[in-house]
């Protein structure tokens, strides 16, 4: 058998089992013990062979259907012998918990599908943020009975959920951050960018990398241009954006400075 | 009632505009225009709705939401919507958390170690993203010593896929044979069949 | 151009809708839709403000501002607004509010840019929101030329939430790793096997 699909298409031991009954054409409802367990071994074979640490789950799975494989091939025992201190478990009786369990998780999983469509058909549809009101209502909000307010919690939630869409929105952060981004270097950036630019550059859009590292190396970058006099900033007013132009030094800039020289 | 039929409309499709993706709800309609009946609100909504559905020239459409509806723009917009860095795109469910979601729709109240049964996999980070997406929410605990944490399905789940009632949720394809239950050896599998054995 | 007219205003009809009070420039507009001059959408957008206007049934306008225009609700709407805006909500503080005041609560003081940063998008109103309601209030300017204005809360924060004093927050550190165990996007184990795999 070979191994066309990854791994990361499965989502346990349950998912990869039933792909080898789609893949074996098996019927679900009269596994072959022996056939499934060796095609679920060979293939977990396969990923020891570059040394994944293999889930414990998988494994589980793997020492279930041996000790069922096993049992098949042995006698069923006298009925006197369930007296003993284990009783005897029926390998036809743990096939068919499988079975119901494959089936019960393959009625979810396809649940699941329909719940992608509709996510996706949702997702197609975007609505403005909500106006700001607030001029209308009761300022003052310790009026507001504690019942109805909003709770350290609520406010928790709404910074983790900020928090857990930047991550989803920019899954290589993590590398970025060990990067090593050498100040110079962000100040020959902001030069590039402010003299292909030929315009003043909004303070915000030179920092269009929302990670913390690069927000501070561009900052300090920043600082350095403008005591430099390569560059100016000018607010006109509170909450206005700061506008960057080049200074007066902008020419003695040297492009070419060495970038680790900071 | 004294209003025109054009002048609530034109005060709905303010108000939509408005609080853009918090929608309104019947409730808040009814409460700004205490003259009309929920019935002629829920008419008009239905007309608005009809109205923008047909009229090529518009890019919106209403969308039902629990109790309300709310304005947004039509499904050929995305392209368009999505050229603006202002609309926060959010990320898809991961099929970890979808499945998660899917059994807690169907057999809520359901703890943790119950859909790890079904799953064969550990779900914890699935119910973590489920909560703080606030699609599933706490609704109890389990009765017995173990005390699990019971999960249930939000309005907001509702909302996330479009639904309107759980009724809409697709039948399984096949009943479920066996009752779940509070399960807490980590050996699920074996246990199950250990029942089954003690059952004869 | 490939577009018809209707679809045309509809696409501009969406963007309105999306971009609200910020509004939208003719050069943003001119970038989603390379395929018409600048004349033609001035056109168009001159025939909706006609409509909109003449439409007793809107309750919306066309407002001009510098290089473009953005949606509004026309004027007799603020009655409705205000209406509206005093029904009691079930969440007094909206998600954006919420998400600056933490990041004041734990961050001050701080600017708006770095609050920015933080979010992603813009906080002005958001700010304005929470200084009109109290609950944060300005500590002082940043060092160096830009002199931006830092943030800091209020004792009616501490009120408001229940605390006695910040150091009831839970410490940040922690947040930060119980949300990066939260981070669902894949199992560990899958993630580990794709490295391998890409190593092959």
């Amino acid at each position: 058998m070979e191994y066309k699909v990854k791994i990361d298409a499965f989502e346990g031991p349950l998912d990869l089992l039933l792909h080898l009954i789609k893949k074996l054409e098996i019927d679900i409802y009269d596994i072959p013990v022996a056939e499934i367990t060796d095609q679920y071994l060979d293939f977990i074979h396969h990923m020891q062979k570059i040394e994944l640490n293999i889930a414990s789950e998988y494994l589980l799975m793997a020492a279930t259907l041996i000790a069922m494989k096993s049992r098949m091939l042995l006698p069923k025992p006298e009925l006197d012998d369930e007296d003993g201190d284990e009783p005897y478990e029926d390998p036809e009786m743990a096939r068919e918990a499988l079975m119901q369990q494959l089936i019960d998780y393959r009625q979810f999983k396809e649940a699941a599908e329909t719940l992608k469509i509709n996510e996706g058909e949702r997702m197609q549809l975007f609505a403005k943020t909500p106006s700001d009101l607030s001029s209308f209502e009761n300022n003052d909000l310790t009026s507001i009975p504690v019942s109805g307010r909003a709770t350290v919690h609520d406010m928790l939630r709404a910074f983790q959920r900020l928090m857990l869409k930047k991550k989803l929105e920019q899954p290589l952060s993590t590398k970025i951050d060990r990067q090593i981004l050498p100040i110079g270097h962000q100040m020959n950036k902001v030069m590039n960018e402010l003299k292909r630019a030929d315009h003043p550059l909004s303070f915000q859009s030179i920092f269009s990398y929302p990670d913390r590292t690069h927000f501070i190396v561009t900052f300090l970058a920043l600082l350095e241009l403008m005591k430099m006099n390569a560059v100016i900033c000018r607010q006109s007013d509170n909450f206005d954006d700061i506008l960057i132009n080049l200074g007066e030094g902008a020419d003695e800039f040297e492009a070419s400075e060495d970038p680790f020289d900071y | 009632m004294n209003l025109k039929p054009a002048k609530i409309h034109s005060i709905i499709e303010g108000l939509l505009y408005l609080t853009g993706e918090e929608g309104l709800t019947l409730d808040q309609i009814g409460k700004v225009l205490p003259e009309c009946t929920g019935q002629e609100i829920t008419n008009l909504v239905e007309q608005m709705r009809k109205d923008y559905e047909e009229n090529d020239e518009s890019g919106l459409m209403i969308v039902d939401q629990p109790n309300g509806f709310r304005l947004t723009t039509k499904p050929f917009m995305a392209d368009y919507a999505e050229k603006f860095a202002v609309i926060p795109k959010t990320a898809p469910l991961s099929q970890a958390a979808l499945e998660t979601v899917a059994i807690i729709a169907y057999k809520q109240p359901v703890s943790r170690i119950a859909i790890e049964e079904i799953r064969g996999v550990k779900s914890e980070r699935a119910l973590q993203t489920l909560m703080v997406k606030g699609l599933i929410k706490e609704v109890g605990r389990a009765e017995g010593s173990g005390r699990a944490i019971l999960y249930g399905i939000t309005p907001v789940f509702l909302d996330y896929f479009g639904l309107h009632d759980l009724s809409e949720l697709p039948p399984l394809s096949e009943m479920m044979k066996h009752q779940n239950e509070q399960m807490d050896a980590y050996d699920l599998f074996y246990d199950h069949y250990k029942e089954t054995i003690n059952d004869l």
